[in-house]
């Protein structure tokens, strides 16, 4: 991506939530008109992140910059050119109908186009039927629908969603998730998403930041950094159940010292034959997760329950365990540990 | 609890003979004497006279002679007795616009004050009246029924009511260079903050102004008629008599109140119009 | 205690009667407190936002004195008021002292720290990621001040009816810089503090009635107001 | 102009020489509208939350005379209790009029209503959900009232410095019902009106300088505590 | 189950918000020492389930016992036996220690007792470094974590979660879910647990209550729950991708009419052959949504990617479909047109 290609750029950024540095971000490129998914554990800045794009929390340094121009220059203009859905839904003591209204309101859209808007996204998300209802009087899923309906109705340039889908059931959740990703692909906001859920990660993110304790540890496709982290702690995070020292690996692999072996335990498969012993198995909904011992070293394996009941086999019982070469991801020593 | 206090008498006064100070002075004395407390309660005129026909107080002080005559029919108080007195001044701008200084005649100063307000001349000036139905008040308005007038703020623009208590009243005039009458006592405490206004007409024996003492009826329910009776007597009791007599006599050069203890209105106004 | 009764027929008996001087006095004490109360808040609702939302060298101190400034004696105002509009003092040759202006300036000094107080301890309690969101949603300063108030309309109706209590009821400052003139700056407080000086308790009850019969009846629609959205 | 200077100059100078009838009178001062205070608290706290938190019949008309109760004139009070403790009134029989109990009830009139209507404008605006997760915890009523207290002390304490700052600067009630007695029922306030009646200006400033002095210095100690904790 | 292992009891509960009846309960009975976990769309009433248990909502009819004791008798003597995570976290203003200690000071235990309960369930949470925040000061997930050590720290009979884990990164999810399960094993308190995750409800739950629209359309365990719903609209909540006219369904079945064939996408496996003809491909992360046409019916399978790639097909060519005859749920006519 060249610069001009960024549509939010980030510039050394430092903010400071009390006194502590809750976020220290050398650079981030946000591609126009993409999904760019934030992802990380719990407390890395990802909220502080959003809210600095939205010129909500005050940066004790660096640089924002929209379309190459500093945000802060004129922050009402810049911030109507975004919206933003923060991770609880903060909805004002209005009706529902007002608050979707809101936003258009503030930019002096007329009463019928306002009302158009803010019954066109009510729809969408499945809670048009909420529309009069005075907001404090909505379930927490319900709630999380208007305020995405709030932050699309005003069908800005830039979207800044905080786990937009948390509290949505699951079925809605495929479903808005499905429709999000047509609307995203006809409207094309630029977006920033923030997520703790792979599969959305995935589906509707084309760039993704991975932020650890408020830096950037990587940046690329989602799917590459879930297939390809590039230290301990992103495997960790990404859900690479095995992340086994490659002097434990238990298989031949190419020379070099130091650094890990991950392999998720979807990609472990299990067939008849030995090699491994069976050490526990768990049930997990349609998964059965299988603890396997390959000379000494444990391994995660997972297989759909058909082919667990096909396989025929106990704990204590001998499996042959095979991971896809394809699968396997290997961690050079230097990035292995990081400082 | 219905029983009497006899620790304690109720002295209900006006709020400018309690603003003299006078009674700050003289109560402490009372009290060592007879060990019983004062408590001097300052309101309106009318409130103490109220205060005494409801028997809210023991003993009253005030100097409104018509009213207080009206509670001695009515059986309210059991005694009036005179105590000391002194006089109304008309104060006014020093440039005395209606051109009454100095005139002897009070019911003649007041119908130039009136020609001039009605007038409307230039820079007339206007006259500021208490309003309260205080003693000062009513001996306002008893001098202008003399002059034959009865003046209203509804009708006459140059006619003021105030509303308020002696030294706010002399504020406005102060600010508005308006005529008014005052007692002495307030003119004297306050004229150093009040240097717009000086006295133009004193002297005549209707301005005298009497403060006299008055029992309330031991009928009104849990009066303390004892200490009532002997505040009475202390009142007039010659030690204390003069001691109202020389009360700030040293600071403004002239006595604030001229001790009349147990005297007739009418005498004192013979021998005042004889000086 | 029949006093109280007396009283209050007599409030009754005047307003049926169509008593001319109580309506104009009435009249005259809502248009004075009502012109001081709204100044108050459109001066004293941004005072207190401000106060609420941004963090300045001296901000503790200000808001210490705006809290003590609930606490000031309504004479000390009246006689502030009165030295810089008396004929010595800086204003004198405005002429105000003794009009309605006076009072208006009086009771809105008054009411001020009131409304300001209330502003800033409501703004203060709201949850500062939804102030967040106000902005992110775009709004100016001046649509922000806007949500702000919708928000926090329960605390400040509380103060608007505070601030309207504290300039309706005040008598000291109005004696002072009004001078309880009649028919020109005599309000419903002065009129009682005379009636009960003359005695005239029954009057002044009556008048006490009508005060508080407007204050209610002004509260009541304000009541209606901040609690008509109220859900549980 | 100078009136004020020469004022602040005495209030200096009294203070300094120990003048020992100032200070009496500011220990009076600060005992009787304390104890008002204190008594509006624990009155109307808890009433504040009722009024909050459930809905019965007359609610609304009761919350309306809580509003109209903070623009009840200090003169009406005033009146009305003293209509009371008089001697020919219903309590009369209890020697109370004219000393500090007196005050303090008059006081604690004054500033019941406005502790009531801001407790209920605080609580009210307190998240329902909250409350319910305070119940849920398992705390009982008066524990529940505590958390109250203690979410909604931004605005309980502008309420505490509101209702303290009406009853340490009124005067017409404490005239009224105190009697204004040396040395017994004579506080800041009532020592003002007399000391400007009787044309001693520096010395009704002086008062109202160490008033204010007073009614900041509290309010400075309960405004450290309200914003304490205050985390943008 | 009968009624004696049941702790927590419902009986002909009405629950009114507003003036619209948004739970209407014939009978649950919860059993205990066990966790029931309850599932449901959007504005079901879950939340309001968990409000009216702990005595917070009123309901306008109905019984609660708690032991076969009317809940109501007592209501902070049965609330100190319950104790309860609500949806958003809501946290006092206070420290986050004395939020997690004061349900436990509220019963008056003392101090020092108070501070180890806080200190341990914070640490089992991974928060302990936030004892002495504000808990404003929290990032979402933060805090989520911080009111389950609270709901935890009082060690109730009973505990009410009303979704636990929302906010809470996906790997420390993961690890939670393992230590709760682990925690509750040792324990037992009796736990209702509100999910919208399948995965959850499948590991958690011992017991599971399904509602829809105020009402419980199916209870049992959560895997039959999964596996057999009763309907059609349980079934597509449940997530059944395939739910297909009986009379539409391509393969044999056993005859009677009306009705519903139900399958899972992950339960039709794709292999080389024919029959079907492939019509759309998508990556979901690690899986595979293929969607097939099968004799003009459309259903849609998942394959892991390494399967998919084994297969080597793409969009237009034609595969064979497999549907394990175990995995196929029907459901009879008078059950899939409910009322
Ligand atoms: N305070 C309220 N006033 C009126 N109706 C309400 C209120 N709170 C919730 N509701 C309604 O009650 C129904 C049940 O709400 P509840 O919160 O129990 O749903 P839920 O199953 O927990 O949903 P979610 O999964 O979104 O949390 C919903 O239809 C909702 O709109
Ligand atoms: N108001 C605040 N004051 C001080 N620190 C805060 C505040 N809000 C958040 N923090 C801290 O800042 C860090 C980043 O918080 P942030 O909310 O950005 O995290 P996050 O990545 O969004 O986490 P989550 O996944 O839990 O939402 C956290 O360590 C948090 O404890
Ligand atoms: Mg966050
Ligand atoms: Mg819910």
């Amino acid at each position: 991506m060249t610069a001009s290609d960024a549509h939010l750029q980030v510039r050394d950024l430092s903010v400071h939530r009390g006194s502590v540095e809750v976020l220290d971000i050398a650079e981030i490129d946000i591609p126009r008109g993409q999904v760019t998914v934030v992802i990380g554990p719990n407390g890395c800045g990802k909220s502080t992140l959003l809210g600095a794009l939205q010129l909500v929390l005050h940066p004790t340094r660096g640089e924002l910059l929209l379309d190459g121009e500093p945000m802060s220059a004129n922050p009402v203009r810049t911030r109507r050119r975004m919206s933003a859905a923060f991770q609880e839904p903060l909805l004002l003591s209005m009706s529902v109908q007002s608050n979707v209204e809101l936003p258009l309101r503030l930019r002096g859209v007329d009463r019928d186009q306002r009302r158009g808007a803010a019954e066109l996204w009510l729809e969408r998300f499945g809670v048009a039927h909420l529309a009069d209802r005075h907001a404090r009087q909505l379930s927490g899923g319900e709630a999380q629908r208007v305020s995405l309906a709030r932050a699309f109705a005003s069908q800005p340039e830039v979207m800044l969603l905080d786990e937009p889908f948390a509290g949505v059931d699951a079925p809605t959740r495929a479903g808005l998730i499905a429709d999000f990703a047509q609307i995203l692909s006809v409207t094309r906001p630029t977006t920033v998403l923030v997520t703790h859920d792979r599969d959305e990660a995935l589906r509707l993110g084309d760039y993704a930041v991975l932020l650890i304790d408020g830096r950037v540890r990587q940046t690329g496709e989602p799917l590459d950094i879930f297939d390809h982290p590039l230290d301990r702690e992103v495997a960790e995070f990404v859900g690479m159940d095995n992340v086994i020292e490659r002097s434990r690996w238990p298989w031949p692999i190419a020379a070099s010292d130091g650094g890990y072996v991950c392999v998720r335990s979807e990609q472990l498969s299990l067939s008849r034959g030995s090699g491994a012993v069976v050490r526990k198995v768990e049930l997990i909904g349609p998964m059965v997760s299988v603890s396997v011992d390959v000379d000494g070293v444990l391994l995660a394996a997972q297989v759909s329950r058909p082919q667990w009941s096909a396989l025929g086999v106990g704990v204590g019982d001998e499996v042959a365990v095979c991971a896809d070469a394809e699968a396997i991801h290997i961690i050079a020593a230097e990035q292995g540990t990081p400082t | 609890a219905s029983e009497i206090n006899e620790d304690e008498l109720i002295l209900a006064t006006t709020t400018s003979l309690n603003d003299s100070g006078l009674l700050d002075d003289l109560a402490p004395i009372f009290e060592s004497e007879t060990g019983v407390s004062v408590k001097i309660i300052s309101v309106g005129t009318g409130a103490a006279l109220r205060m005494g026909a409801e028997g809210d107080a023991d003993v009253l002080l005030t100097h409104a002679p018509d009213a207080e005559r009206a509670l001695v029919e009515n059986g309210d108080v059991s005694s009036r007795t005179l105590v000391a007195y002194n006089d109304f001044v008309i104060v006014g701008p020093p440039d005395d616009p209606a051109g009454i200084a100095g005139m002897r005649d009070v019911a003649a100063a007041l119908r130039q004050i009136a020609v001039h307000g009605a007038s409307g001349a230039a820079g007339a000036a206007a006259f500021a009246s208490r309003g309260d139905d205080s003693g000062t008040h009513k001996k306002e308005i008893a001098l202008w029924d003399a002059a034959g007038l009865a003046p209203s703020f509804e009708t006459d623009d140059w006619y003021e009511e105030v509303g308020q208590g002696m030294s706010a009243t002399l504020t406005v005039a102060n600010q508005r260079g308006a005529y008014t009458l005052t007692d002495r006592g307030t003119y004297l405490a306050l004229s150093t903050d009040i240097a717009e206004l000086v006295p133009l007409v004193e002297g005549d024996a209707r301005l005298l102004n009497f403060y006299s003492v008055m029992e309330v009826d031991s009928g009104k329910g849990r009066i303390n008629s004892e200490a009532a009776a002997a505040f009475r007597d202390f009142l007039l009791r010659g030690d204390i008599q003069a001691m109202i007599g020389d009360y700030l006599r040293a600071e403004y050069g002239r006595s604030l109140f001229i001790p009349a203890g147990g005297e007739t209105e009418s005498a004192v106004a013979e021998r005042a119009r004889a000086e | 205690m029949e006093l109280i009764w007396d009283g209050i027929r007599e409030a009754a008996r005047l307003w049926w009667a169509g008593d001319a001087q109580i309506i104009e006095i009435t009249l005259r004490t809502l248009a004075i407190s009502s012109a001081a109360t709204a100044l108050a808040l459109v001066v004293g609702i941004p005072l207190g936002a401000v106060l609420a939302l941004r963090r300045f060298w001296g901000r503790g101190l200000l808001v210490a004195s705006v809290n003590t400034g609930m606490g000031m004696p309504p004479v000390v105002i009246g006689l502030l008021v009165a030295l810089v509009l008396w004929r010595s003092g800086p204003l004198g040759g405005l002429d105000q002292i003794y009009t309605p202006t006076a009072m208006v300036i009086a009771q809105l000094l008054l009411s001020l720290p009131m409304v300001v107080g209330f502003s800033l301890a409501s703004i203060q309690s709201i949850n500062p990621r939804l102030i967040g969101q106000m902005w992110a949603m775009g709004a100016n300063r001046w649509q922000v001040l806007w949500l702000l108030i919708r928000e926090t309309r329960l605390g400040l109706l509380a103060a608007v009816m505070a601030g309207f209590g504290g300039a309706i009821s005040e008598v000291g400052a109005s004696l002072q810089v009004g001078g309880n003139l009649a028919g020109e700056t005599r309000v419903l407080t002065t009129a009682m503090v005379l009636e009960t000086g003359r005695g005239n308790f029954e009057v002044a009850i009556a008048l006490g009635v009508v005060l508080v019969v407007l204050a209610f009846a002004v509260n009541l629609i304000l009541t209606a107001v901040q609690q008509r959205r109220f859900i549980t």
